[in-house]
């Protein structure tokens, strides 16, 4: 004999965010009426402690076996209410919850209409929930290794964070060096403190660190298994210099006789070897040989490098190599890209001389740059006398990108200042909104303006060099509305600099799709949930830093790293993973073994089983999409806790209550 | 005039998000459809939709995330195969196809939810009720 | 039936059917039916229940239970006024056309409106429509028959064919549709307490000297003649059994328990049977009352023949070997008298004794397996082994000479509806089931779409009764009570109720009244007063009816 | 048709010593038809071989398959026959490993008798007979022509007829599961006649054979209430055939497409927003 | 591997349908209609199509019962026709042949029909047989 259905619906009034549209009295005295409902309450906020407790109580003292609460949105609290069943001792998975906030008093104007709304939404969980069964979880002992991808500052922050924890660390760099884009920076706002001298000792930890296993010229070339046991294989490609034999003694770039534009460290404005390393404190101090510019590799002859390399360390018969490691989690770290300023030819990047990015001038005025800290125009020679910093290049723009990058007003104001110290030249800032939100960002901003930068507020429309009026001769000339007086301008001056925005990286849906996760339509990835997890993925075991999520600054990138270590390093301090209860799982009884269903799993959870012909679900893998669900014609397959009776009974509830409206 | 009765299954990253941020934003809508919130619309089988109809719905909305955004990398790809066959049914059946609005609705687009809402609720109050339709 | 299936689709212009849900009782006649509406054919149905054919066909009224007669006599009386009778035919093969047209004219269309509950003008309507589109063929089932009144009522049916000429032509007739699968067979056989096979009386001396020298070898002793003593119905059977008169009963594959009308009262009477033998398949109700329990074979494991509802006599085929130590029923009754010393029971298959059967029954005789084997059926009568078999009977005499018209006086049933019990129940089948679920609510498929019994009330009634949602009944007689599920539905007369009779837990012959037919000897399972009252609290607005869904997939997953 | 029948009955004749069975139609009592195992020992069952009318054998030959999962069969089947062993192997529930395709090509009039488009064999390599054309199905285009509310009322007036056999189901090679959704009352209402509107019951059916139906007709011609379910599943395999290129049992290799992502262009001829 | 069809008549209502009972090394693996059968063409009903069902069911009676201390206790044959033969004939020469009735079944074939009658008319020495033609 079945145990009886016992249920408790509380319904919130969330102060008057509920109550001052929903009659929470009339839903609540209704729900009463419900079948197997024991209790129907109605109380101010139901995620208060108190709301929290009255469940428990109500839980042991009235013998509740499944309890609803419509308040607001399940994302919100359906952690929150399932913690207070599980402090009445009820299985989470008894409990359900109907949205009445966001799906109904937020967005009905009809007070009458959104009480039979609530009606209809409790009707319905009150209905789910009787089909509802407790779940337990399944756990997987978790491997306590770690995949790091990216070496950027978030990347090396996790690093060191968990390494730092004595648990071992993969760490995979696409690049030579570890670095990423801060290596590049000459300063970082609001401290003004040099980029480099905070970034390499950490850089260097991390190369020496007995818990790290560093993987640079390397990159993920697959991802198997699930949270506890994922398999990864790494491509480690040639450098063709022998990392153990190699001192780094340089040597080998000292005499290379190739030079090669440098257009990824240096962003094209300096020149590095054939052989090289990217930058003098690169970690590993390991060069590369760049093999498409080589002139060994080119024309068979040259060897310099192997010639004077005192350990032997040059080989050129080195190949890419296929590492395998196990790692119980994964924490990506891939970092962005910069906008092409190429893409708004109106602003003249790459066809107007004195037009730079953002990124060209921290290399121009980064003492370890190619022109050794001194800013100066595209001849080499000539100093600005005036600047304009062109903000949202690329940002906040429907016809690019439409958000904003975060990074770009603190950047730009960064510039303006660094010009007048360096230069003592005019700038002008051109911007649509100034955003400091931040510790001591905005005064930062006071500060700059202090100094006497001039800031105009308006979307640049062009930056040209056609002088049509007395003094704009050889200048570059910046068009703009200014918003703040109504009036249409032309700013002459002798140095532009596009503050370029933040993409995601052009490979991001590839890397998302090898790792299990989702990319936003932005292409940033996509985190389990914007405020409360926000580093975690939908993939569970798989986090992401930094700014592969989105724009970020360094501060943001750091913590970032820091919390998606802290978020590993408790998944391992658990010593075994639970992973999702709501998991798919085959009937063999009923199953025919037609084969439908395999392809439809996104995650290759589903295999055939010979010897009985049957599907099988590994439940590790399962992320209970239910596709396969959908996709099974004899209704083998089953979504524990979306059944196809908790769905129908939740239908069934919401249509009656609809139908009994209608028929009164 | 009736007041259509209208079931919507909303996958849970996406669309029901969408969902949340129209009723973060306060924006109004009628509040004919019920929504239920599925994992992802790649679980809404055929059957479900035809349920609804079964019990008397007037519409039935299926919405996930767009194209090339599922959560669960493709879990929609299948959606829209089987909503296009589905829908093809549902006319050969004399069942009108706009009685079922397949769509997509990212997270942020709570704006997008609510036009949807406003406008499918319109579209089925033009068609006679279903019980009406199936006597 | 009087006319053969085929003829429905290719002769027949015209359907009269009533008492009978042709399309769940007999599917592949109402196909029959349905492809002669399709070329132009006519359908009326008259019924207390609109049932599946009476949706869609082209005329259809309820009528109250049991005023079957009255109904027929309005039919008649308008036929002969509006001059729509067959002269010709009433004059060569009829008799006491008379009489009978007098009675009738007591029946004037107003009068039976308010007995039956039919418009007046349907009257009309299905009178005239019956009577012009010739051949017309009236189908009826156990709606007719189950009655106090059933003979009267099948004496009207042919009262209406003989008025119209529609008897002796293809696609006319009289059609009983025969509710088991060999019920025609078993008649035939002499499975009747007044006649030996061939329907030959046993009351007849001519019969009696005639099986008792056939069957000499099976006599106690050789010239010892068979008794000319009319035996017991099963009603009376079971009765005599609970008076003591009958001591010993030995039942072959029936289940009296649940098909038998009042069953506390055939309970007691089985119990006190001093000896109770049941063969059969299960471990039925009737077989757990038994002293012994003889296990019989299924239609798939053994060899034979069946009489279907057209006279067709039809092969059975071993497909299988009986399941553990079962036996073909025919080895056992062979074995059984053999140990009590009887001869004549030596007999090496069905194909030996179908040769006896062609021997002794006239009908018969012309059959044989061989040709069964070559032609499929054969439709008795089929008195040699030339003949091709008879499609349609009385073609141009009736047996016994001319037709005779039955005044027939309408007479209410036994009992009718009160202030106690307000409701007339009327009994049936669904597609899903057959007879006592013996057989169907043992396979899964079947059971799985009907698994409980349910009550049908008009929306109406349930709002007397006060159902208020509510999911649950009692239903009870002066006899006893069940409980089970409601449907309410519009099929269904205000005033009636129906239950299907299939289901053993909530069984409808509990409530059903014993009266008999004075000559057929069948019970008034059409007709009987009951209560009904709304059980509160289980459900909840209509409930949550797909919950069967789940506990159906639980069931199947555990077998 | 006597000629095909002396044909077909000396092709298998040939091919019955290198295998352990062929099944094919056999005439039993009466005149009627029914499949049958034909077996090595015993060429002179051929005399009661029959083509006509057509049953249908890829459900024989699951049947025989799922207990000899290794036995080395040959199966006479024709145009839609052939299709049907073809989807049924793409859901494992035949094998095509050790089996004989033996095509038998349709004549006009049983081409005709089932609105038939393709009444030939493309993949068998022995054949008998010679294929022809195919013939238009009047039924399915006369229903496309109907307005929203003349379809509504076509299958109102077909489906009040129905009886619930679930003929169309059992007989169907394609409807292979264990258990039905069919029967399923979350589904369909069960025990209730005539099918309440909207009955589920043929509306998931269509939905089921979606790139699954080979055209056989075999439900129709078993169906008591004489519906012509064909024109759904015909209408839905040009739908299948239009936006996802896929035909059942033309190609072997080719994966119903229902199950997969979409691919270039399917979306956009989906018709969805 | 032995697989034909037989062909049968479907044990339900008095139709009489043909079908064919598919036998694959002598079990029932299934129903299939006999397409020019005069009466089915072809079709069944729901029962028909699932005549085989009960065939194998676990309830099947597999050797004969005696009551014995009230309960039904598994016999052989011969211990069961032997119990029947001697209670018959007692109460036959007690009572008289009336006092037995005998119940023919419209399930069972003519052949067993006719010997039933047989062994009540000619064995017993009785008209008390019937079957339920009335129910």
């Amino acid at each position: 004999m079945a145990e009886e259905t016992r249920i408790g619906v509380y319904i919130c009034h969330c102060g008057t965010n509920i109550a001052g549209v929903v009659d929470v009295g009339e839903v609540s005295r209704w729900a009463g009426e419900l079948p197997n409902v024991i209790l129907s309450r109605d109380y101010k906020f139901m995620c208060s402690s108190p709301g929290q407790e009255l469940i428990a109580k109500d839980i042991k003292a009235q013998g509740l076996n499944r309890v609803v609460v419509a308040s607001c949105s399940p994302h919100l609290h359906e952690s929150t209410f399932r913690g207070a069943c599980v402090s009445g001792g009820l299985n989470p998975y008894l409990f359900e919850m109907a949205n009445i906030r966001e799906q109904d008093s937020w967005v009905t104007t009809d007070k009458l209409e959104a009480t039979k709304k609530a009606k209809a939404l409790v009707a319905a969980a009150v209905y789910r929930v009787s089909y509802q069964k407790p779940l337990e979880s399944l756990f997987v002992p978790m491997d306590p290794s770690v995949l790091v991808v990216g070496g950027g500052v978030a990347g090396v922050q996790a690093a060191l964070e968990i390494a730092n924890s004595r648990r071992h660390v993969y760490l995979v760099e696409r690049e030579p060096s570890l670095g990423g884009h801060m290596a590049q920076l000459d300063k970082t706002f609001p401290t003004l403190d040099c980029s480099a001298c905070i970034l390499t000792p950490k850089m260097t930890d991390v190369g020496k660190h007995k818990h790290v296993t560093l993987f640079t010229w390397s990159e993920v070339e697959s991802v198997s298994g699930y949270v506890g046991n994922f398999t990864v294989t790494i491509r480690k490609r040639a450098r063709y210099i022998h990392e153990e034999l190699c001192t780094g003694c340089g040597i080998c770039w000292e005499k290379c006789p190739k030079k090669v534009l440098d257009d990824v460290f240096e962003t094209g404005l300096g020149y590095r070897k054939a052989v090289y390393t990217p930058f003098p404190q690169a970690v590993p101090n390991i060069p590369v040989i760049d093999r498409p510019n080589c002139t060994y590799f080119i024309k068979g002859t040259c060897q310099a490098c192997k010639k004077f390399c005192p350990t032997g360390a040059i080989k050129f018969d080195q190949q890419d190599e296929l590492l395998t490691v196990k790692v119980g989690s994964i924490i990506l770290a891939t970092g962005y890209e910069v906008f092409d300023a190429r893409r708004i030819p109106q602003y003249g990047y790459g066809r107007l001389a004195n037009v730079f990015t953002s990124m060209e001038f921290e290399r121009l005025t980064n003492a370890a740059g190619p022109t050794g800290g001194k800013v100066v125009l595209r001849d080499g020679v000539t100093t600005p006398k005036s600047v304009g910093i062109i903000h949202c290049v690329g940002s906040r723009d429907v016809n690019y990108n439409n958000y904003c990058s975060a990074i770009c007003c603190m950047q730009s104001l960064k510039f303006a200042h660094l010009v007048q110290e360096k230069l003592g030249a005019q700038v002008y800032e051109f911007y649509i909104d100034i955003r400091t939100p931040a510790k001591a960002y905005d005064e930062f901003y006071q500060r700059v303006l202090k100094e006497g930068a001039q800031l105009i507020r308006g979307r640049v429309a062009e930056v040209t060099n056609e002088a049509c009026l007395p003094g704009e001769d050889g200048k570059l000339i910046i068009q703009v509305e200014d918003t703040l007086i109504g009036k249409q301008r032309r700013i002459p001056v002798d140095m532009v600099i596009l503050s370029v925005g933040l993409q995601a990286r052009a490979d991001a849906k590839e890397v998302a799709i090898k790792f299990g996760i989702s990319c936003s339509v932005d292409e940033w990835f996509i985190e389990k949930h914007p405020k409360l997890d926000p580093v975690a993925t939908m993939t569970d075991g798989v986090f992401v830093a930094g700014a592969c999520q989105g724009p970020k600054d360094i501060p943001s990138s750091v913590a970032q790293g820091s919390a998606a270590a802290a978020r590993v390093m408790s998944l391992i301090g658990q010593g075994e993973i639970e992973i999702e209860a709501a998991t798919a799982v085959v009937d063999d009884g009923t199953c025919v073994g037609c084969k439908e269903c395999i392809p439809t799993c996104p995650y290759q959870a589903i295999s055939f089983i010979e010897y009985v012909r049957k599907a099988y679900i590994n439940e590790a893998l399962c992320k209970g999409c239910g596709t396969c669900v959908g996709a099974c014609l004899s209704k083998s397959i089953n979504l524990k806790h979306f059944t196809d009776d908790q769905l129908v009974a939740e239908m069934v509830g919401a249509m009656q209550t609809m139908k009994l409206f209608e028929a009164s | 005039m009736y007041e259509p009765k209208i079931i919507g299954f909303l996958c849970n990253w996406c669309s029901y998000r969408g969902a949340d941020t129209a009723g973060m934003a306060r924006m109004k809508y009628p509040p004919n459809v019920k929504i239920i919130r599925v994992p992802c619309s790649g679980r809404i089988s055929p059957e479900l939709v035809l349920r609804c109809f079964r019990e008397g719905a007037d519409g039935v909305m299926v919405l996930g995330c767009h194209i090339g955004d599922c959560h669960y990398a493709n879990g929609n790809h299948r959606t829209a195969k089987r909503m296009a066959i589905l829908r093809q049914l549902l006319e050969y059946n004399g069942i009108e196809a706009q009685r079922l609005c397949v769509d997509w609705v990212s997270a942020a687009e709570g704006e997008k939810f609510a036009t949807l809402i406003a406008s499918f609720t319109e579209q089925v109050r033009q068609l006679a009720p279903f019980v009406e339709i199936m006597q | 039936m009087t006319n053969s299936i085929p003829e429905f689709e290719t002769d027949s212009n015209c359907f009269l059917i009533i008492g009978s849900n042709t399309s769940e009782g007999h599917p592949l006649i109402a196909t029959r039916v349905l492809r002669a509406k399709q070329r132009g054919a006519k359908v009326i149905v008259l019924d207390p229940r609109k049932n599946q054919i009476g949706h869609w066909a082209d005329v259809f009224y309820t009528f109250r239970p049991g005023s079957d007669v009255a109904l027929f006599n309005g039919l008649l009386n308008i036929i002969i006024t509006e001059g729509l009778a067959d002269q010709a035919f009433i004059a060569e093969r009829t008799e006491n056309f008379e009489e009978m047209k007098a009675l009738v004219a007591e029946f004037p269309a107003e009068r039976v409106a308010d007995l039956t509950g039919v418009p007046v003008e349907g009257l009309y309507t299905v009178a005239r429509l019956y009577a012009t589109q010739k051949p017309a063929a009236i189908l009826y089932a156990m709606g007719i028959t189950q009655h106090t009144t059933g003979v009267d009522n099948v004496k009207s049916v042919a009262n209406l064919a003989m008025l119209t000429g529609n008897l002796g032509i293809p696609g006319g007739g009289v059609n009983p549709l025969r509710g088991q699968n060999n019920v025609q067979g078993s008649c035939d056989m002499g499975g009747l307490p007044n006649v030996f096979p061939g329907y030959q009386p046993v009351t007849n001396p001519e019969t009696i000297a005639k099986f008792s020298k056939a069957w000499s070898s099976s006599l106690p002793t050789p010239n010892s003649p068979l008794s000319n003593k009319i035996g017991l119905t099963v009603t009376e059977m079971i009765s005599a059994a609970g008076e003591g008169k009958i001591r010993a009963l030995y039942v072959m594959a029936e289940n009296p328990m649940l098909s038998e009308a009042d069953i506390n009262h055939t309970r007691h009477c089985l119990e006190k049977t001093e000896f109770l033998i049941v063969q059969d398949i299960f471990l039925t109700e009737t077989a757990q009352l038994a002293h012994v329990v003889l296990p019989g074979a299924s239609f798939a494991e053994k060899d034979g023949t069946f009489t279907n509802s057209d006279r067709r006599v039809q092969r059975v085929r071993r497909a299988v070997r009986p399941v553990g130590d079962s036996w073909p029923d025919w080895e056992i009754i062979c074995h059984l008298a053999g140990k009590m010393g009887a001869g004549g029971f030596d007999f090496v298959s069905p194909q030996a004794v179908m040769a006896e059967v062609a021997q002794l029954t006239p009908s018969y005789g012309g059959i044989t397996y061989e040709r069964l084997e070559e032609l499929g059926g054969l439709q008795w009568p089929c008195p040699t082994t030339e003949h091709p078999g008879t499609p349609y009977l009385h073609k141009n005499r009736f047996s016994r000479g001319l037709g005779h018209f039955f005044a027939v006086p309408f007479k209410e049933p036994a009992e009718l509806p009160d202030q106690d019990y307000p409701f007339t129940l009327t009994t049936g089948r669904i597609m899903f089931h057959y007879h006592t679920g013996t057989m169907t609510r043992r396979s899964k498929k079947l059971d799985s779409e009907a698994r409980q019994a349910y009550l049908e009330l008009h929306p109406d009634d349930a709002q007397k009764i006060g159902l208020n949602g509510s999911r649950r009944v009692r239903v009870s007689s002066r006899r006893g009570q069940i409980e089970l599920n409601v449907r309410v539905t519009e099929r269904i007369k205000p005033g009636v109720v129906f239950i299907p009779f299939h289901f053993a837990e909530a069984a409808a012959n509990v409530l059903t009244n014993l009266a008999i037919d004075p000559i057929a000897k069948i019970p008034e399972f059409k007709v009987c007063a009951v209560r009904v009252e709304a059980l509160s609290g289980t459900e909840h607005r209509g409930g949550t009816d797909h919950r069967s869904g789940e506990s159906e997939r639980r069931t199947r997953r555990d077998e | 048709m006597s000629e095909r029948l002396t044909a077909l009955r000396e092709t298998i004749r040939q091919i019955l010593p290198q295998v352990d069975g062929v099944i094919g139609l056999k005439t039993g009592p009466a005149g009627i038809v029914a499949p049958y195992l034909f077996k090595p020992g015993h060429p002179e069952m051929l005399d009661s071989l029959a083509l006509w009318p057509k049953e249908p054998v890829p459900d024989t030959l699951k049947i025989i398959q799922k207990a000899y999962p290794n036995a080395r069969l040959a199966i006479v089947c024709r145009g839609c026959e052939e299709r049907g062993v073809v989807e049924m192997f793409k859901h494992a529930q035949v094998s095509l490993e050790n089996l004989t395709l033996i095509g038998l090509q349709c004549v006009q009039e049983e081409a005709l008798f089932c609105r038939c488009a393709k009444p030939y064999t493309v993949h068998a390599r022995v054949t008998v007979g010679s294929p022809i054309a195919g013939v238009p199905d009047p039924l399915t285009e006369a229903f496309a022509a109907k307005s929203q509310a003349e379809k509504l009322a076509f299958w109102k007036e077909q489906f009040q007829h129905c009886i619930k056999c679930y003929g169309c189901r059992n007989i169907c090679p394609q409807c292979f599961c264990n258990v039905c959704a069919l029967e399923d009352e979350k589904w369909v209402e069960t025990g209730r006649l005539p099918l309440p509107n909207p009955s589920l019951y043929h509306i998931i059916r269509a939905m089921h054979m979606t790139a699954k139906c080979v055209a056989c007709r075999e439900c129709e011609e078993t169906c008591p209430a004489g519906i012509p379910l064909a024109i759904h599943f015909r209408l839905v395999a040009r739908d299948v055939k239009e936006m996802f290129h896929y035909e059942t049992g033309a190609v072997i290799e080719q994966k119903p497409p229902q199950l997969l992502t979409l691919e270039e262009g399917d979306y956009e001829r989906s018709g969805l927003p | 591997m032995e697989y034909h069809n037989v062909l049968t008549t479907c044990p339900y209502c008095g139709t009489g349908c043909a079908l064919h009972l598919q036998v694959l090394d002598h079990q029932l693996v299934g129903v299939l209609p006999a397409k020019n059968h005069p009466i089915s063409q072809g079709g069944l009903c729901i029962k028909g199509w699932n005549a085989h069902a009960f065939v194998n069911h676990k309830d099947r009676l597999q050797t004969p019962l005696v009551r014995k201390g009230g309960k039904l206790v598994t016999a052989t044959w011969d211990e069961a026709l032997a119990l029947i033969a001697e209670k018959l004939s007692a109460l036959k020469a007690e009572s008289g042949p009336d006092s037995i009735g005998v119940f023919a079944s419209a399930k069972c074939t003519n052949e067993e029909n006719y010997l039933i009658q047989k062994f009540a008319r000619a064995v017993i020495g009785t008209n008390n047989v019937d079957h339920c033609a009335r129910l």
